[in-house]
């Protein structure tokens, strides 16, 4: 049985790492955020799999949860604030 | 373990897995939003309660909590879906093509 | 509040699978602490009439029933190359009154094959239809409500 | 550009070194001592099924204690920062109204999120979980109080409370540990009792029931202040 | 012949995740994301309750039902910002 | 061959959140970032911790007390890693308590524009 959870592994791996790309690189803020959430919540499998359910609930409840809750409230709060930084023609480079 | 039971099991996982696929499936090959959504929280929802029937035909001893947790997938999923499909009709998400008739839009006057 | 405290208390007890001294003791002072905070709150089985306890069973096999339907039905949408749709927004009207009632009609709705509540406003629900056959309110609110509120108006009325 | 091709080059070096570590890396195939030590003598000695709990509550208390102490300063804090200027409550702005049905379904399901979270740190000891896990839901309880009734005054006071006298009694068995049983934050000076039960393991229980309540109330803080800042 | 079962039923829920995740990365609109989103999370129940059969053991069921209970939060928390109710 | 993949998958977390942090000018998307790193870190200890053909660290009727040390993976990674995550979600909510009250001041989230932060 252990090949399952080898392929489900790697599965879940990919998935991590695209995500992380989306959160990185994705266009929109709230997007990046929910890739992040999606980060947490495909992690908090990974911890199931490596045997260590404790940490799979703590990442399920606050990683995936109220992290991304606290991301959005604050966003929620600064909407104006959304596309600074980004590199559009105009804005100068730091 | 029981070789019926086992089998029984073994055969709702296979259906749930595929009830799933088929939410996945939705997910991917719908128009638009709404259609979407659809899909994703039947066919989710009914694959998941297979899933779970499945898990208590093969450890009888877990059927408890499995249930529970089948109760609480009847009842939360269905909220998120209608309060995100609100959300996307009120943010103006792109409607399919195919849409006949919008008695929300007309009424809120928009 | 009574009704608050028993859910809660079941639900602990489903929840451990024991009934043991410690654990038994350990819920009713949770449940009753709980129950104390949220007096506002619903339970499961507020405004639910208990000497309705066969419908409920009926209303939950009808339920079962329906979506392993809208199942199918997703799945024959799905599997068909041309994705036959004709998806619409209309409008049905629920007589409904409890909270209860409303909320596990809605639920049931968006279960159910093709439907899927959007918003509720007064006796006015809001569906989403894969298939319209008909944007009348009449009509509609026959083909996707009167099917479960036949059991949830003797249940919570 | 200069700046971000320096970033990639650091990146690479560390890439590096993360490579070589991987690569390396052979998984040992028994327990090192410490682990060793915990999983022959937890069970006898302290009567908790979870290894981790066991560890987290006992064999290493005085850390968790400076854990939680952290957490409470990071939500002090971050009161501070935010209290400063806030202006009333009645310039907020307009904001879509919760429909009926998120209304409904939360008043159901709070109550049962909370019961949950108590479940998780009561039974902390048996089951995966314990009290940062258990305080974390029921802060997730209170964030869907705050969602779905953005103007509710919140019971401040309460969790104010809630959160003093945790972390007062948390300190207390602590001691209590020191003068009747072995040494600060020892469980033992409550009977042990059979492993598996839910009063077993002496004062484990009741620490992370402690320390659940405090968790969860310096979170709610922490959900309600940010909540209540003005919309810019 | 269970194992083998098990087998092919994981193997049609990876399937279910990788297109979920595939729409997750298409989008293209926000809410398309939201619902991606909320499909993965329920699959994920699917999935721990699959490593538990496997490994046999009945607590991995607790984070399942964490899952389930709070899932349905994260989804209402984005919709709400989506319709500038936050 | 499982633990080296999600060894990989951890690092290459902490890479990529590293770059994010690097490269964003918008201050909520550089604590995104940091969270990222923070899960890749998670990752990589939980990974140490496990053992191949072994099971997770709480007693119950399949894992009898007497042969736990030959059954359980190492209990120490787990327990340091729960405390991790939950002071990583209260340092990123006074993260982002720092954004909310610079955009404030300057209604902006653009680090170029916070000039005396410069050296």
């Amino acid at each position: 049985m252990s090949l399952l959870l080898t392929a489900m592994t790697l599965v879940l791996c990919i998935a991590m790492i695209v995500a992380a790309f989306v959160a990185i690189l994705g266009k929109s803020l709230p997007i990046a955020i929910l890739a992040a959430g999606l980060v947490s919540l495909v992690a908090s499998v990974l911890f199931v799999i490596l045997a260590s359910p404790d940490v799979a609930m703590t990442e399920a409840a606050i990683g995936s949860g109220l992290s991304t809750f606290l991301f959005f409230f604050v966003l929620g709060r600064v909407r104006g604030g959304e596309r600074d930084g980004e590199d559009e023609p105009g804005s100068e480079h730091g | 373990m029981n070789t019926v039971l086992g089998l029984l099991g073994g055969l709702f996982l296979i259906a749930g897995a595929a009830f799933l696929l088929f939410g996945g499936l939705g997910l991917v090959r719908m128009p638009d939003v709404f259609n979407r959504i659809q899909a994703g929280t039947k066919a989710t929802t009914l694959g998941t309660l297979f899933s779970l029937a499945g898990a208590a035909c093969l450890q009888p001893e877990w059927t408890l909590k499995l249930m529970l947790i089948g109760l609480f997938i009847l009842f939360t999923n269905p909220i998120s879906s209608q309060v995100l499909a609100r959300a996307a009709h009120r943010s103006h998400a792109e409607k399919s093509a195919l849409t006949a008739v919008d008695r929300l839009e007309d009424d809120q006057g928009a | 509040m009574i009704s608050l405290f028993v859910s809660l208390l079941l639900f602990w007890l489903l929840l451990n699978g024991s009934l043991a001294g410690d654990v038994v003791m350990v819920g009713v002072a949770a449940s009753l602490l709980l129950a104390f905070l949220f007096r506002d709150g619903l339970a499961i089985f507020a405004e639910w009439r208990p000497n309705t306890l066969a419908t409920t069973v009926r209303y939950f096999f009808f339920f079962l029933k329906e979506l392993v339907k809208a199942n199918l039905n997703v799945a024959k949408i799905v599997l068909a190359p041309s994705l036959p749709l004709t998806p619409g927004f209309v409008k049905v009207r629920t007589r409904l009154k409890s909270r209860m009632g409303r909320l596990l009609l809605a639920n049931s709705i968006t279960l159910t094959p093709g439907t899927l509540t959007v918003d509720m406003d007064g006796e006015w629900l809001y569906i989403h239809w894969v298939s319209v056959d008909s944007a009348e309110i009449e009509a509609a609110t026959a083909a996707i409500v009167t099917g479960f509120e036949e059991y949830l108006e003797v249940m919570y009325g | 550009m200069v700046k971000r091709l320096l970033a990639l080059l650091l990146l690479a070096a560390i890439g590096g070194i993360f490579t070589t570590l991987v690569l390396g890396y052979m998984p040992d195939a028994e327990l090192n001592n410490t682990a060793r030590y915990y999983a022959d003598h937890t069970a006898a000695d302290i009567g908790s099924a979870n290894l981790v709990t066991a560890i987290v509550i006992t064999y290493r208390g005085l850390d968790t204690l400076g854990e939680v102490t952290v957490l409470f300063l990071a939500a002090a804090i971050l009161g501070l920062v935010l209290a400063r200027g806030r202006r009333q409550v009645q310039a907020r702005r307009e904001l879509t109204p919760v429909g009926e049905l998120l209304t409904t379904g939360s008043r159901v399901l709070v109550p049962l999120i909370m019961l949950l979270g108590v479940y998780v740190f009561v039974n902390g000891h048996l089951t995966p979980g314990g009290g940062f896990q258990g305080g974390a839901v029921i802060a997730s309880g209170v964030l869907l109080l705050l969602l779905t009734d953005p103007l509710r005054q919140f019971a401040h006071t309460l969790i104010a409370a809630v959160e003093s006298l945790a972390g007062v009694f948390y300190v207390a068995i602590g001691l209590m540990g020191l003068f009747l049983a072995g040494g600060f934050l020892d469980n033992r000076f409550l009977p042990i009792g059979t492993l598996g039960a839910l009063f077993s393991a002496g004062a484990i229980p009741i620490i992370y029931t402690l320390i659940g309540l405090k968790v969860g109330a310096e979170f709610s803080v922490m959900l309600s202040d940010l909540s209540d800042t003005e919309a810019l | 012949m269970v194992e083998f079962l098990i087998y092919i039923a994981a193997m049609l829920v990876g399937l279910a995740f990788l297109l979920a995740l595939y729409r997750f990365f298409k989008g293209p609109s926000a809410a398309d994301r939201v619902a991606a989103f909320d499909v993965l999370t329920i699959i994920t129940i699917t999935v721990i309750v699959l490593v538990a059969l496997v490994e046999g053991r009945a607590i991995y069921l607790d984070v399942a039902l964490i899952y389930a209970l709070l899932s349905f939060l994260g989804v209402i928390v984005v919709a709400r910002y989506l319709e500038r109710g936050l | 061959m499982m633990i080296h993949l999600a060894m990989a998958t951890g690092f290459l977390l902490i890479l990529i959140g590293f770059y994010g942090a690097l490269s964003n000018r918008n201050l909520l998307r550089m604590i995104v970032a940091f969270t990222i790193a923070d899960s890749g870190v998670n990752l990589v200890i939980v990974a140490i911790g496990y053992m191949p053909g072994r099971t997770a660290p709480i007693l119950d009727a399949t894992v009898k007390a007497g042969d736990a040390a030959a059954r359980v993976i190492d209990p120490v990674p787990q327990a340091l890693v729960l405390t991790a995550i939950v002071i990583g979600v209260g340092v990123t909510a006074l993260m982002l308590a720092y954004a909310y009250k610079l955009y404030e001041k300057k209604r902006s989230l653009d680090i170029a524009k916070f000039t005396e932060l410069r050296g």
